[in-house]
């Protein structure tokens, strides 16, 4: 359809559509008045049952605990195809490393930025590492953590080139980082199915609320995870900038 | 049994980590044997999962969480007949389209890991009995086959094909997501059998109306019903043929059956006084997308997008069985859904065995398409014909002329168009194949899935278990009473009758044959002597052939507001 | 409905225009970011801080930072 | 008043695909794709949100405080990080297309033949 004829088509579309939505939009409950049966009752429960103080984590990683198994493997799947997108094609030549911005002169990174660069490398990543394990007690948990990680690990990119940022972290090793993170939520789950009731049953100790190593399997589970998101977003990143810095299609070819 | 429900699922989960992993130290050989053994075992799982929930449902609670006084708190795998059936279908294919693919070498570990996924989830959402978990797996299978389109990132088409799918699903999904935010605040809950005793409790209104059309739309996109068709073209049309045997043999019929589970056990009981309007309306879609796909099919040159049109037309036919909301339909289509599914993957393995880059055999593939279009056509002894037949048991006096019409010209058209295919390819100049032993993977999986198609339809007693099979599914009251644990009112097991299929089918079949090979000879000698199709008639197809993003996502909103419309009248 | 959430509610949907209207993807890269900054502050202010966290973490630093890549790698002309 | 945080969510929604359709860069196309989802999460947090109470976490709040629905935070938390990996996705696609096309146009991609 040309532009003017689809423009017009959309806003009889939409206007259906709004009208559809917004007609049952004015039918929800009243807005603050948020009241559901499994809401309360697990916002009362999670603390006494596993000593868990963080609600959404406690249905995050266990009472709903195979949900977010699927989303975990949905950042899994999704890495997993950008990597074989984003992977060198054969007629595409490895150029030598040089933030060109074609026509004007790139001025190598400043020793400030250098400094503040690596300066930030370590906070970053305790600050990640405090996400990750604290999930199951305040805010946070293992993908938040895991992308904090991720970032942490991009400053040395930002701080130097990046050359420095491919020697120090060998892909296939964070590979196998991911897919370690990813095995290991379903291998607990198994923990679960083996020895205790069902598949995901937190049969760990729960130990004193509000203690770190609360909550049974939960924190076990955080850590997967975190070590799966912050291994996959720096595999994510690395791909890209592969692509934006290094490969070149090989002149001539198309 | 109940500690086996999740093993389909985990394996392939831990097998793709495992992949994905020591994929760069594992030869590759190795790799793809290892995915194979991994499908093999998911397919023998889901057929002891078939046999195990022939009595009763088969429960797993996730994390030990079982429900109190009616309130389901954790996630719950639901198996019944038909959801196991739905998983033995999907593993099947999955498992076909890996042999198909061990002959080319553009499938590496991190492309058998993304199969491996997408078996994951295609099997959890065939058993999962929560809206939350479904919208889950829905949405892993999706990604997953979105990289697996593209995997050939060399090849512009299939990328634009992945951007076209990724985006129009990627849609969908968030209007299904909108449906469940919709009932958890109107329920309150997420478990399927709970929703649905809070929804019967109450009186319909605009809100469940726009639920069930969001929910209803967002795996309609996933089934490629037309309007929502575009994407499938462009995919199937492009990706890699194994890929495609995924797309054409389970992902639509998937889409189709959670329609049906959603509508089976969340909204059945509140919109039975409507029942009759709301048949209507989704018969109108089914049947449109039966007509439409199938012109479209006959008008397109092409031979990867003219199998795609081909498979959307028979998502319509399916998509009847469904329509009418009766058990009779619902069995109709579960037979359907696997004889179909299994056919279609038949078709694009006879294409990938066609234009094999080392070892084009177009002569063998031409046969394979021959069968093939048998089957489409519902000649006996295919399960296609059994799957007809009780669609058209389903329907009452009033519709079953129109649909028996519908049903009958949608698979002559597609079998004409795939047998035209089948005598292009028989007269392909023969170029001499390389070598006689090498590159017969995709000749074996295609004579086992028609054999498989064939043996179903002689079976006896596969028509008996599949009308006890939707009878399961369509009790909403036993289901929500066997899933929550509270005691069955008045819930006795319906048996609807299990029709008697006469000599009609054969008739029918025939008769499809017939006129298909008919239309083929007759345009193919139109053909050579020169007579083009005049321009009036391609015109009005270039609109629903379009590759553009924006008029595919103009089409999503149009068709989303029509049915919004449709379903509104019809609770009226 | 205090009024602080309707301000942050009414930023949110103007800010979705911005992002929607800002036809030239380098500006949208940074009109996006600060979009995902909004989220996160009217998360916060629905008393969910495990979204906001994540939508922060998300929207304003890794969307923004693979929208650039992918922009530096297309404007380059380079192919 | 209280229909705003609904309506707000219906409205990006709508924007959100007005932008894909409009659009002509596909980079633009991908960011309205992640608007679009911005309306389910708005819709999402709004059905669980209480007034007067707090967030669900109880490491400084006695049991007794009311708090806000942690269900339908658990649902946001996944649609963002599904959000996040199929906008990474929608990218790659992106930038493979246009470096085996040298278009960024959806309207001259789709008129190219396979």
């Amino acid at each position: 359809m040309t532009t003017r004829v689809r423009q017009l088509v959309f806003f009889l579309g939409a206007l259906g559509l709004a009208a559809l939505v917004v007609s049952a939009f004015v039918r929800l409950p009243h807005f603050g008045s948020g009241f559901s049966i499994d809401g309360a009752q697990l916002g009362a429960l999670s603390v006494p049952q596993r000593h868990i103080t963080d609600v959404v984590t406690a249905i995050n990683f266990d009472y709903r605990g195979v949900d977010t198994m699927g989303e975990e493997f949905i950042f899994f799947a999704a890495v997993a195809a950008v990597g074989l997108v984003l992977r060198p094609q054969p007629d595409e030549v490895v150029r030598a490393e040089v933030d060109a911005a074609s026509g004007r002169w790139v001025p190598p990174t400043s020793d400030a930025v250098r400094v503040l660069g690596l300066a930030l490398v370590g906070p970053t990543i305790l600050f990640g590492l405090y996400i990750v394990a604290h999930g199951h007690l305040t805010p946070g948990g293992g993908f938040q953590g895991g992308v904090v990680l991720a970032t942490g690990v991009l400053l040395v990119y930002l701080a130097g080139e990046y050359e420095h940022l491919h020697g120090l972290y060998p892909e296939q090793a964070i590979k196998v980082g991911e897919s370690v993170g990813a095995a290991g939520y379903v291998a607990i789950g198994l923990v679960g199915l083996i020895w205790g009731t069902a598949f995901l049953d937190n049969i760990g100790p729960l130990g004193t609320i509000g203690r770190l190593n609360s909550a049974g399997l939960v924190p076990l589970i955080d850590v997967a995870v975190g070590v799966e998101v912050a291994a996959g977003f720096v595999l994510l990143l690395t791909a890209f900038l592969r692509q934006a810095i290094v490969l070149r299609v090989r002149e001539g070819e198309q | 049994m109940s500690s086996l429900a999740p093993l389909p699922v985990a394996i392939p989960l831990i097998a793709a980590a495992v992949l994905m992993g020591l994929g760069h130290w594992v030869p590759v050989r190795l790799a793809r044997l290892f995915a194979v053994v991994v499908s093999l075992s998911v397919l023998v799982l889901c057929a002891v999962l078939v046999v195990g929930s022939r009595h009763s449902l088969v429960l797993h609670w996730f994390g030990g969480w079982r429900p109190e006084a009616g309130v389901a708190l954790g996630v719950s795998f639901a198996i019944d007949q038909f959801g196991a059936a739905g998983a033995t279908l999907a593993a099947l294919i999955v498992l076909a389209a890996v042999v198909t693919w061990l002959g080319s070498d553009e499938l590496d570990a991190v492309g058998l890991a993304l199969v491996m996924t997408t078996l994951a989830a295609a099997v959890g959402f065939c058993l999962t009995g929560d809206i939350f978990n479904l919208f889950v797996f829905f949405e892993l299978m999706s990604v997953s086959v979105f990289g697996l389109v593209a995997i050939d990132a060399s090849h512009v088409g299939a990328i634009r094909g992945a951007l076209q799918m990724a985006v129009s699903n990627s849609v969908g999904a968030f209007f299904v997501l909108m449906g469940i935010a919709l009932l958890y605040a109107r329920t309150g809950a997420l478990n399927l059998a709970q929703m649905g005793n809070a929804l019967t409790s109450r009186r319909s209104d605009q809100l469940v109306v726009t639920a069930l059309v969001l929910i209803a739309v967002g795996f309609l996109v996933k089934a490629a019903v037309v309007p929502f068709h575009f994407w499938l073209a462009d995919a199937a049309g492009t990706a890699p043929a194994p890929v495609a045997m995924l797309l054409v043999g389970m992902v639509d019929s998937l889409g189709l059956y959670a329609v049906a589970r959603i509508y089976w056990t969340v909204f059945s009981g509140i919109s039975a006084p409507h029942i009759h309007a709301l048949r209507l309306v989704l018969l109108v879609v089914a049947g449109g997308t039966a007509l439409l796909g199938a012109a479209l099919a006959w008008e397109e040159a092409r031979p990867r997008r003219r199998l795609a049109y081909v498979s959307i037309s028979h998502t319509g036919l399916m998509l009847l069985g469904v329509a009418l909301l009766d058990p009779n339909g619902l069995a109709g289509f579960g037979v359907y859904a696997v004889a179909d599914g299994a056919t279609k993957a038949a078709l694009f393995a006879a294409a990938h065995g066609a234009d094999h880059p080392k070892h084009p055999r177009p002569r063998a593939a031409a046969l394979v398409l021959g069968v093939g279009a048998l089957a489409l056509a519902g000649l006996p002894p295919f399960a296609t014909a059994l799957g007809k037949g009780l669609i058209e048991h389903g329907a009452s006096t009033s519709t079953r002329p129109v649909l028996l019409a519908v049903l009958w010209f949608s698979s002559t058209l597609t079998a004409a168009a795939v047998i035209g295919m089948a005598l292009e390819w028989w007269n392909h100049p023969m170029e001499a194949a390389q070598s006689q032993s090498r590159g017969w993977g995709w000749a074996a999986v295609s004579g086992a899935l028609l054999a498989v198609v064939a043996a179903w339809g002689v079976v006896p007693g596969v028509a008996r278990a599949a009308v006890r099979a939707a009878d399961g599914l369509t009790n909403r009251a036993a289901y929500a009473a066997a899933v929550l644990a509270t005691p069955a009112a008045g819930t006795r097991p319906r048996q609807t009758p299990t029709p008697g299929l006469g000599v009609e089918p054969l008739l029918l079949g025939l008769a499809a044959v017939l006129v298909a090979t008919g239309l083929a000879v007759e345009r193919r000698r139109r053909v050579s002597h020169g007579h083009e199709p005049s321009a009036v008639m391609t015109q009005p197809w270039t609109i629903l052939k379009s590759r553009s993003i924006g008029d595919a996502v103009t089409w999503l909103t149009v068709g989303t507001a029509l049915l919004g419309a449709g379903v509104t009248l019809a609770f009226r | 409905m205090s009024l602080l959430s309707a301000l942050a509610m009414i930023l949110v949907g103007a800010g979705g225009l911005a992002v929607v209207t800002t036809r030239e993807p380098t500006r949208q890269a940074l009109v996006a970011g600060l979009f995902g900054i909004l989220l996160g502050i009217l998360f916060f202010i629905l008393q969910a801080p495990d979204v906001a966290l994540s939508e922060v973490v998300v929207g304003a630093v890794a969307l923004p930072l693979m929208l650039l890549l992918t922009l530096a790698k297309v404007r380059g002309g380079s192919r | 008043m209280n229909v705003l945080p609904y309506l707000v969510a219906a409205w990006l929604l709508i924007i959100g695909l007005w932008g894909i359709i409009t659009s002509r860069n596909l980079v633009h196309l991908v960011v309205c794709v992640s608007v679009v989802q911005s309306s389910t999460y708005l819709l999402l947090l709004a059905i669980g949100y209480r007034s007067h109470a707090t967030a669900p976490v109880f490491a400084d709040i006695p049991l007794g405080r009311s708090v806000v629905d942690p269900v339908v935070q658990a649902l946001c938390l996944t649609d963002v990080v599904v959000g996040a990996t199929v906008t990474a996705l929608l990218l790659a696609f992106v930038l493979q297309v246009h470096k085996r096309t040298g278009s960024l146009d959806p309207e001259q991609l789709a008129r190219m033949d396979d």
